[in-house]
């Protein structure tokens, strides 16, 4: 299956893009996909701890497992205000 | 509980937002906050800041904490405006105002959705500092 | 800190007075509270309160009550209108304005001020109610 | 001594006035001035617990020493807002 994966704000500057896709064997979680994703852009990999994975526009754990076409975003932690 | 939702790359008209105010018989208390872009950043001078926003998530999130505060207190109306883009300094980012019979629930329902919107509304800011040369970076995704 | 405090019988212009907002550079927060007549005191219909002030005493406590804020935070502006004589349902009886840099500050320092009015400002309000034949009485010493 | 006694909202109702003047003797307290307004005026003492008094614009205590001229106010709970 495929999964779409945006990034938002300096996550852009760190990936140098904003919007990726990935390939990932049926009942991969949220958690398989970031880890292939640090290992793509390892930039990312000091910011584990604060950063925000959404599915779709909601907030999912790490153990969410994912489906065919989810849009999956990574972000900082918001500042909005 | 009425609600109204704006994110917007123009100023905030204050007195035209509070020119539509819904004020329903019976309710005795507006809180209104405005949040105004500041001079300083992490100590050093700006120029603006920049907003940045996952907008569908961002709309979506907002509706969520509508949601709660419906459940939480007998709000008559929200009405929340941020703004995206540049916003220079002594600018107004953010505009909220709630309704309700009375001001112990309108203070509180106005800080905990302002609380809860730093927390999980998808929207950034970074600096956009006063040295020359130092534009603002044209963002790949803001709204 | 910057502080205006008007008394007044007329009605509250909003945007006349946001208009006018001082807004010094630092300032990162604006509170405004609104405090409108409902339409029932004491579970009765009414159809206004007339409000009553010691007016020298009151603005000597509202001094007293700004003094003290300057005191506890870094508050740039208090702005506060207070209506006397008789405020019509659905009117603004209160309007209170901070700026200040931060929204913690302000937010408290709103609250503060409101609660502390309540108990110290010498201000009564008296139910008009609907019914024919019940016209305010005229105030001896009111504004 | 002479001092001046203002009434405020009902006040004015249960007394029948809105100033009043009382000769009291020199060291006399608030409280005593108070005992003579309630004596004058026996409406009031039901409210006592709630009773607020000033002199001049301030708040003071029951045992206030009063001085000629002194501008002494009763009323009930303030209600702003």
């Amino acid at each position: 299956m495929r999964v779409s994966v945006s990034f938002f704000s300096y996550f852009q500057d760190l990936t140098g893009c904003a919007q990726t896709t990935e390939a990932l064997a049926e009942g991969s979680r949220l958690d398989d996909l970031y880890r292939r994703i640090v290992g793509r852009f390892p930039k990312l990999a000091p910011l584990e701890k604060s950063t925000l994975l959404a599915v779709g526009v909601d907030y999912q754990p790490r153990d969410y497992v994912l489906r065919d076409g989810d849009e999956v975003s990574l972000f900082p932690p918001v500042q909005g205000g | 509980m009425r609600r109204e939702l704006t994110l917007t790359s123009e100023p905030i008209d204050e007195a035209a937002w509070l020119a539509q105010r819904p004020m329903p018989a019976g309710m005795g208390a507006v809180v209104c906050f405005l949040g105004v872009v500041r001079d300083t950043e992490a100590g050093a001078a700006i120029r603006a800041l920049e907003y940045e926003a996952f907008r569908k998530m961002a709309e979506h999130q907002f509706h969520r904490l509508f949601d709660e505060m419906e459940k939480r207190w007998p709000i008559a109306s929200v009405r929340v405006v941020h703004r995206l883009g540049v916003v220079n300094v002594s600018e107004p980012s953010l505009w909220v105002e709630i309704v309700a019979p009375h001001r112990g629930e309108a203070f509180a329902a106005c800080q905990w959705l302002i609380d809860e919107m730093k927390r999980v509304v998808p929207i950034w800011k970074r600096p956009v500092f006063q040295r020359a040369g130092a534009r603002p970076r044209r963002s790949r995704r803001s709204a």
